[in-house]
C-alpha cells in the first residue's frame, strides 16, 4: 500500500488532493467531504461495489470526470482512502482491490517523474491500459443494467398456462426417465444438502454400482438378511442413502424381494426368485 | 376496496393462468394487500365475468375441488394431446430433481422444494409434472398463503416402473431422509457389535 | 386442408396454452395429421387472430426465441408475483454483469469474464446460470487447461422475452482509441507528441 503518498508537485492533482491526503490515514470520524457517504452507510456501500473497476468508476463519475482524462493522482488518493476505510471497517477485501491500489500507485509515481524514464515504449503506459479496462467494464456494467430492465419471466411476467383438456390420451409408453435417473437426482440433492450442512462425510469410493454388487454378494447364499443389517453406520448418512438406493434399484430389477411378517415387524431382504412378486 | 372491477378481474385472470395449481378464492384474495382486498363475492363476480369472456375461446375457466383453473376445452383434445404423444423429450435435470424431492419428501410445498434445491422452481416444471399426472395437489399447508402440498400419483409409479413399489414401506418411509438415516444409525449403534462383527459390508473403510 | 379457420385457431390457442414451453410454428403444424396440416401462413394468421382477440385480456400471446407463449401482462406482476412471495426473483449485479458479458461476448471463458469485471467470478453464479439453463458450455478453448466456453441459450432469450440475440440492447460504443491514446500521450509529463501504435490499446471491437 502506498501509504500517504504526498503529491505537491503533481501535474494533475487539484487543490482537494491535500484534503484527501490529510484525511487518508485518519480515523473514519473525519471523512473527507468528497467521499459523500454517511459513515454508518459506508460499509454497506463499499460492499456494494463489484470490484476495483467499479469503485474507480464510481469515484470518477461522482466528480463528473472524464474517464479519458483521469486526474490520476487525485483518484489514486481517493481510492487508497477507500481501501483504508474498508480495512478499518473490516470489510472483507478481495485481493483485486489491493492489486489495483498497487497499480494506481505505480502509475502515479511514474507520472510524477519529470520525464519518462524511457522513450519509445508508450504502449506500456499503464494508464492507457487502465482507461481501456475501465471503459470496457463500464460498457458491460451498463449492459447489465439494460438486461435488468428487460421484462424478466418470473419477475415481471409470468407464463400463462392452461391444463390439458380432460380425458386427454397421453401415450402409455413410459418414454420418460427411469428409476435410476430419479435416484441419481436424489443422490445429488442429498449430497448437496450434506454440503450445505457442512456435515463431513467420508464417502470416498462409495458408489451405487459398488453397493449393488455388495448387496447381491451379501445375499449370495440365498439367506434372509434383516433390512437394517445392510447398512453401515460408519459410512454416515451418505452410505445409508446409497445402500438404500441400491436396494430400491435391486427391487426394481426384481433381483431381490422384501419380506415382512406384519406391518411393524422387521423387514427382511432376500434374493428374488423368478416370477415372484417383489413384496411378499 | 380501492381497486376497480376491471383491475380485479385482470389480476384474478392472470393469477389463475400463472398458478401451477388450481386457485381457491381465499388464495386469490391473498394476492391483494389488506386495504384493497376484494371480498369473496367480488372475486366470484370476477370469475363469472372471466367465464363469460372466455365463452368463445379455446380455454375455459372451471372449478375443480381445490380451486379454479383454466383448461383447454375438450373438443381440442385430439390435437392438443399430441403435444405429449410425440415428444419423447428427455427430462431435464431440474425436473427430475423436483420430482425426486416430491417423491421422497411428500407432501411438500413448492417453497420447501426450492429450499432443498437452492434455486427457484419454475412454474413450467410444476405444471409439466401436474400435466403428466405424476404429481397432484394433496392439500394445503395451514400457514399464511396456504401453499399447495404436492405429492406423487399412481401414474408416477407406473411411469417409473414402480408399480409394485406403491405399497412398499421403504418408499413411504423415506418421507424424511434425515430421520430414517438417524433411526438406522441408532439401530445400528446397538446392533452392530454383536451382529455384524466382521461382515464384508462394513469393511468399507 | 380440411379444417376451417376457427378450428385451426382454437387448436393453436389451446396448444400454446397447454404447452409448458414456447411453441414454434413447426411444432404447431405437427399437431395436425398430414391431410389437414395447415401451412405456415395459416398458422401465423391464426396467431395474429388470437393476438387481436386477447388485446383486452390479462394475458397476451408473444413470440420469444423458441416459439410462441402466452404470458400474463406485465402490469399485473405486482399482484401475480405474490404467488411466489417466498422468493422474490431479484438478480444480483454480479450475476447480471456476468450474464451480460457472456451474452455480448459469447463464447467466452470464465477467465475472460474475470478480466473484464476485474474480480473473480464466483462458482455459485456460474452454477446458478447453468441451473437456470440461461447459459451452457458451448465447447472448450484449445489452450492449456481447455477452459469451458460459455454461451447463452434459447432459454435465456425466452426468459428475457427476446426473439434473438440481435434484440439485446446495443452495447455502448467505445470511444475512438486513437484519440484517447493521443490525449493521454499529451498529458504525460515531458512526453513528446507522438503517435501511439494501436497495438495493445485498441479494444477488440
Amino acid at each position: 500500500m502506498a501509504n500517504g503518498v504526498d503529491s505537491p508537485g503533481d501535474l494533475t492533482a487539484e487543490s482537494d488532493s491535500d484534503v484527501v491526503a490529510r484525511v487518508y490515514g485518519e480515523a473514519l470520524t473525519e471523512l473527507p467531504e468528497d467521499l459523500y457517504i454517511p459513515p454508518d452507510a459506508l460499509a454497506v456501500v463499499l460492499e456494494a461495489f463489484e470490484g476495483p473497476l467499479d469503485l474507480l468508476l464510481y469515484l470518477i463519475r461522482k466528480q463528473n470526470l472524464d474517464i479519458l482524462d483521469i486526474p490520476i493522482s487525485r483518484i489514486t488518493d481517493q481510492y487508497l482512502a477507500y481501501i483504508d476505510l474498508m480495512q478499518v471497517l473490516s470489510v472483507d477485501l478481495a485481493a483485486e482491490y489491493l492489486l489495483m491500489a498497487a497499480l494506481l500507485a505505480e502509475i502515479k509515481s511514474r507520472m510524477l517523474l519529470p520525464k519518462p524514464a524511457l522513450s519509445g515504449d508508450e504502449e506500456d503506459d499503464p494508464r492507457a491500459e487502465l482507461v481501456r479496462r475501465l471503459q470496457e467494464y463500464e460498457r458491460f456494467k451498463q449492459a447489465a443494467e439494460d438486461l435488468d430492465a428487460l421484462p424478466l419471466e418470473g419477475r415481471d411476467i409470468f407464463a400463462a398456462l392452461a391444463d390439458a383438456p380432460l380425458n386427454i390420451v397421453v401415450s402409455e409408453e413410459p418414454v420418460f426417465g427411469d428409476l435410476p435417473g430419479l435416484l441419481d437426482a436424489m443422490r445429488d440433492i442429498l449430497r448437496r444438502a450434506d454440503l450445505r450442512q457442512s456435515h463431513v462425510i467420508a464417502s470416498e469410493g462409495l458408489t451405487l454400482e459398488q453397493r449393488l454388487r455388495e448387496v447381491i454378494e451379501r445375499l449370495q447364499d440365498d439367506t434372509l438378511v434383516v433390512f437394517h443389517e445392510l447398512f453401515s453406520r460408519q459410512e454416515g448418512r451418505m452410505g445409508v442413502v446409497v445402500t438404500f438406493m441400491a436396494i430400491l434399484e435391486l427391487l426394481k430389477q426384481k433381483m431381490i424381494s422384501l419380506v415382512q411378517e406384519s406391518v411393524f415387524a422387521p423387514i427382511y431382504v432376500r434374493r428374488q426368485e423368478p416370477g415372484e412378486s417383489a413384496w411378499a | 376496496m380501492g381497486l376497480d372491477r376491471k383491475l380485479v378481474r385482470g389480476i384474478v385472470e392472470g393469477a389463475i393462468f400463472a398458478s401451477p395449481v388450481p386457485m381457491p378464492v381465499e388464495e386469490l384474495q391473498q394476492l391483494f394487500v389488506d386495504s384493497e382486498k376484494p371480498g369473496r363475492q367480488e372475486i366470484l363476480r370476477a370469475i363469472s365475468d372471466i367465464q363469460s369472456a372466455y365463452a368463445d375461446r379455446a380455454v375455459e375457466l372451471i372449478e375443480v375441488s381445490s380451486g379454479y383453473r383454466f383448461q383447454v376445452r375438450k373438443q381440442f383434445a385430439p390435437w392438443v394431446g399430441k403435444l405429449w404423444e410425440e415428444k419423447p423429450q428427455r427430462l431435464s435435470r431440474a425436473l427430475l430433481e423436483t420430482l425426486a424431492i416430491i417423491a421422497y419428501r411428500q407432501p411438500v410445498t413448492r417453497a420447501e422444494i426450492e429450499n432443498i434445491r437452492g434455486v427457484v422452481v419454475s412454474t413450467q416444471i410444476i405444471r409439466t409434472l401436474l400435466d403428466r399426472d405424476w404429481i397432484a395437489v394433496a392439500g394445503h399447508r395451514e400457514v399464511p398463503g396456504r401453499p399447495a402440498l404436492l405429492a406423487t400419483t399412481r401414474q408416477f409409479l407406473d411411469a417409473f416402473s414402480l408399480k409394485s413399489l406403491a405399497e412398499l414401506p421403504p418408499l413411504a418411509a423415506v418421507r424424511d431422509m434425515d430421520s430414517i438415516a438417524r433411526d438406522l444409525e441408532a439401530q445400528l449403534a446397538g446392533a452392530k457389535q454383536k451382529e455384524l462383527p466382521n461382515e464384508g459390508l462394513v469393511s468399507n473403510e
